[in-house]
């Protein structure tokens, strides 16, 4: 289907990647797009890895299963990536988003990933902006640094409805993610 | 694999490990702790009827379990009926002769939802028609499992997903409901309570409970760093707050004889213990005050019914 | 004026009860239905909604609790799945046979044993004889949209009977995905406020409830299967009025590019939306496949089936959910007996898969599609076959 | 010897399951992984540490191994980092350091 963007999101029990996923997904549908989010189906457990799906298209989405062929991966935590092969399945014209304080050569190096990697240090981030490595929000920042799913501001209406009186420090840490998210194809 | 033990003063503790490492609970959970502690006071010759519940989840995803004894889960409401059918099936058969003559102790285990909420009506049944049975309860104060819904045993203005603080709200409306004392009404040999933050305690009501012969019924405090939004290294000190509070006084009644087990001079203040859970957060002074009192109230009636026995 | 939202489909069907200004909810949280009644209880304690909740302690209870507040003439609705539904198994036949149009959401999940917390239809099909409305959605507008139409039916005084609402678990229940919300005066235009012609009160006291001796037992039965037949005109009817006001309507049977297709498949649920997928692809490559799928379930929407049918000559049946040593897929059976009298009826083939949890790929419906027509040019003596299940599965005779 | 290696799903198809899906093989689920839970570990420091023994007790993962010499470790395998050890040990032995990006 022409147009159609499949991002997962690899997290754990707590961290926010089932969240990350649904507020990409509202600012899309807002925008007027196609959009569908869901967890990876099951009990979820503080500390356990996790996944979230997100769909974004310009026709509706009729596909009711998980997805097996992302064309983006997100990583909300670099202690992951030893433990989840989170490239499974990516396409080739995939790219893999990464919370980690390296650079996207060292990890391109250190993994042998073929993809384009984009890295952050959301955690870091995290830490000064809402005082918790929670990195859902910034994690949301580095996405669209890569690629402009959705306008940023439609994603700071959706985190002002979600976090209300705490939305002030999730939106700067999204923003600074933008900022500081570097990409090395 | 000779017993090994490791000795904490006068007790001993097998290293024995009932519930295999590498199970799902969640990373700092009391629950974990509790349940560990109470199958090395149990031992191996048991047969364990687990309702549904984290401890069910966390444990027994086909095709591997991380039981080490007997275990049998069937469904949710059900666990004490379940328990009814094992222990009356190993007695029969040991009577007619047909399994060799063993002491075998037959346990239920669940939650505090399924326990004082959906499985109320058949563990009274069992109790009432005194099976020889231990029922442990593993209180964490609200349907976990599922998402932090709220039980019957959730505390006064705890905010749960079902019971949520809110503009009109404070949470939970109601008072924990008083399920070691429901068990004592129905004048069973052994009640207890117990908390993993005192372990030696816990591991010796267990042991006792095990020992009864009839029903026999131990409500185990279980903090959820999850479910109450603590930090995953308080599960042991806020146990011990609770007890130190007289949030969750620890006592024994056998055959109807009230004996406390913890008995601090002066309790701590009840803020001590709601101010290291995000759970609580919302609560006003005012709200504060009112659970102090009831605290007060109920630890002041339970000093009485202590004393009344007092020797 | 209406606006698009990102929604989850439980989300969007605990709006539309707070939009349907209910007055009573009792319910007992249960993956993955809890979406629900969390969301209701929040909007009780935040004061968006005006009702009470009642935290009840079982399914069991849950159900209990909502008979007794219809009985007084209480707007009132309920929400479970898997063994939550079986809990409440015998106050469900209680509630279609007192006439209480309580609405039900039901979380479609597998049923124990094992245990299953994921989505099938297996639940569906244990309550299928118990007298209630039963209806299908296959995405979250639907799941918004059938649950005020729910009230508007159950409540018509023409019914009174109580309606389920099925959405997929996990498949439908986490997801999020576009909805389009109504005004509240175009939902208060399409839901007049319920008036129960028989609430219990001490201004008029009636009796509810009262035994069935021999002699008046069958009489009693009867005039509610009647009651229940019946119910269909108000179900069209309903979805007439829904449409004329919301722009969206619904068919007791709805055809997907189906119109003198040779081959039909038949699906029930949120896989139907996947398996448009495989049709459009079949049929892109010149094949005559459509897809019907069943948005009635009960009562079973017999006539419309046969017109969607119409002479097709194979019609691939996709279930969802195993009769145990029975007709092999529950729905399959169902359609072979409504189809059993018809002259050129097709043949009807079953497939089984879906269960607890387990996803159907566009690539799997496409499969079904393919052997569903190799088994009728080469014939079989299997009752059904199976897919994306490990293992092949032969022997089974009908 | 048993295949060492944590038994998933995915290995059976349905003429495998075993009869009413009874898992005959006590404790197999001892081979699940859960270290990698951990964003953070414990460490201990030999000189403070009395071999008291309670870092074991209370342990939620039974993570914490008695060594030969009557020390304890944490079987990083298992160990979640949940940083209880660290918080009940009387001599302060234990302290919980950032799972750092190795």
């Amino acid at each position: 289907m022409a147009g159609l963007l499949e991002i997962r999101w690899h997290g754990r029990g707590g961290l926010g990647a089932v969240t990350s996923a649904e507020l990409v997904a509202r600012a899309a549908i807002s925008e007027g797009k196609y959009a569908q989010s869901f967890p990876s189906f099951g009990p979820e457990r503080r500390g356990a890895p996790v996944i979230a799906f997100l769909r974004i298209s310009d026709e509706s989405i009729r596909t009711r299963t998980a997805i097996d062929e992302p064309d983006i991966v997100v990583v909300l935590d670099p202690g992951l990536l030893r433990v989840v092969d989170v490239t499974s399945g990516l396409k080739d014209n995939g790219k893999i988003i990464i919370n980690s304080r390296k650079s996207p050569a060292e990890l391109k190096s250190e993994f042998g990933y073929k993809w384009p990697v984009a890295a952050v240090d959301a955690t870091r981030i995290a830490r000064e902006t809402i005082g918790m490595p929670i990195t859902n929000t910034a994690m949301i920042g580095a996405l669209l640094k890569v690629t402009e799913v959705v306008k940023l501001d439609t994603v700071v209406e959706q985190l002002d409805e979600r976090f209300g009186a705490r939305a002030k420090g999730n939106i700067e840490a999204m923003k600074r993610a933008y900022r500081e998210t570097v990409i090395k194809e | 694999m000779k017993e090994k033990s490791i000795k904490f003063g006068k007790n001993v503790v097998t290293t024995e490990e009932f519930v295999a490492e590498g199970h799902s609970f969640c990373v700092g959970c009391g629950e974990a702790l509790a349940l560990r502690l109470a199958c090395k006071a149990l031992g191996k010759d048991v047969v364990v009827a687990n309702a549904t519940g984290c401890i069910e989840i966390c444990t027994s995803p086909l095709p591997v379990t991380s039981w080490r004894v007997p275990w049998i889960h069937t469904l949710f409401e059900n666990t004490a009926a379940t328990v009814s059918g094992i222990e009356a099936g190993l007695k029969i058969l040991m009577k007619k002769g047909k399994m060799p003559e063993k002491d075998i102790k037959c346990v239920a285990v669940a939650g505090d939802g399924g326990t004082s909420d959906i499985g109320i009506q058949a563990l009274s049944g069992a109790f009432e028609r005194n099976h020889d049975f231990l029922y442990l309860c593993f209180d964490n104060e609200a349907y976990m499992n599922t998402g932090i819904q709220r039980s019957s045993a959730t505390p006064y203005g705890a905010s749960t997903t079902t019971a949520p603080a809110g503009k009109l709200s404070i949470g939970q409306t109601t008072w924990k409901k008083n399920m070691p004392e429901i068990a004592v009404a129905h004048n069973i040999p052994y009640v207890a309570t117990a908390c993993p933050g005192y372990p030696f305690d816990l591991m010796n009501k267990v042991k006792k409970g095990g020992k009864v012969r009839g029903p026999a019924y131990v409500h185990i405090f279980s903090p959820c760093p999850t479910g109450w939004r603590h930090a995953s290294d308080l599960a042991v000190e806020i146990g011990r707050l609770a007890v130190e509070t007289g949030v969750f006084p620890l006592y024994e009644v056998e055959n109807g004889r009230y004996r406390l087990n913890i008995d601090r001079s002066k309790l701590r203040p009840v803020e001590e213990y709601l101010k290291t859970q995000g759970r609580f957060r919302h609560l006003l002074d005012e709200e504060i005050a009112k659970i102090q009192e009831h605290v007060n109230d109920e630890y002041a009636k339970l000093k009485a019914k202590v004393a009344c026995f007092a020797a | 004026m209406s606006r698009r939202v990102g929604l989850e489909a439980s989300l969007a069907a605990a709006e539309a009860a707070r939009m349907a200004d209910v007055d009573v909810i009792a319910a007992y949280p249960i993956t993955p239905q809890t979406h629900i009644p969390e969301r209701l209880a929040e909007m009780v304690a935040d004061g968006e909604l005006n009702a009470a909740y009642i935290p009840v302690e079982s399914e069991h209870s849950a159900l209990s609790a909502c008979l007794g507040a219809a009985a007084v003439g209480a707007r009132t609705f309920t929400a479970t799945a898997g063994q939550g539904l079986e809990l409440m198994h015998e106050v469900v036949y209680v509630a279609s046979s007192m006439r209480y149009p309580i609405v039900m959401t039901v979380c479609n999940r597998a049923l124990s044993a094992p245990l299953s917390v994921w989505g099938d239809h297996s639940d569906v099909m244990a309550v299928r004889d118990t007298g209630w409305i039963q209806i299908f959605c296959q995405n979250s507008q639907e799941a918004f949209d059938l649950t005020l139409w729910a009230f508007r039916v159950g409540e018509d005084s023409r019914v009174l009977l109580p309606v389920m609402v099925h959405f997929d678990g996990f498949h439908l229940s986490h997801v999020t995905e576009p909805v389009v919300l109504p005004e509240q005066e175009e939902v208060d235009g399409f839901l007049p406020r319920f008036r129960y012609p028989f609430a219990l009160n001490p201004d008029k006291p009636m009796t509810h409830g009262a035994f069935g001796p021999p002699d008046i037992y069958s009489e009693a039965k009867i005039a509610q299967e009647v009651a229940f037949r019946k119910s269909k005109d108000v179900i069209i009817q309903g979805f007439k009025e829904f449409g004329d006001i919301f722009g969206r309507y619904y068919h007791l049977v709805e055809s997907y590019r189906a119109e003198g297709a040779k081959t039909l498949l038949l699906t029930m649920g949120s896989f139907s939306e996947t398996a448009k997928i495989a049709i459009d692809l079949k049929k892109s490559k010149g094949e005559s496949v459509g897809l019907i799928s069943l948005r009635l379930w009960r009562p079973f929407p017999f006539e419309e089936l046969r017109q969607a049918v119409g002479n097709a000559e194979t019609l691939i049946v996709f279930d969802r959910c195993i009769s145990f040593g029975g007709p092999g897929g529950p729905v399959s059976s169902e359609i072979k007996s409504a189809l059993y009298s018809e002259k050129n009826r097709p043949e009807v083939v079953s497939f089984i898969g879906g269960l607890g949890g387990r996803d159907m790929a566009v690539e799997d419906f496409e499969y079904v599609i393919e052997r569903g027509r190799e088994i009728v040019e080469k014939g079989s003596k299997e009752l059904f076959e199976t897919v994306g299940i490990r293992g092949k599965v032969t022997g089974i005779r009908g | 010897m048993a295949e060492k290696r944590l038994k998933t799903g995915s290995d059976f198809t349905w003429r495998d399951m075993e009869v009413g899906n009874v898992v005959k093989e006590a404790g197999n689920a001892a081979l699940r992984r859960t270290g990698d839970w951990r964003s953070q570990r414990p460490v201990i420091d030999r000189e403070k540490c009395n071999k008291c023994g309670l870092c074991w007790l209370y342990c939620p993962d039974a993570a914490i191994k008695p060594l030969e010499d009557g020390y304890y470790e944490a079987d990083l395998f298992y160990c979640k980092g949940c940083g209880i050890c660290a918080n009940v040990c009387p001599k302060e032995a234990i302290t919980m350091i950032e799972e750092e990006e190795k």
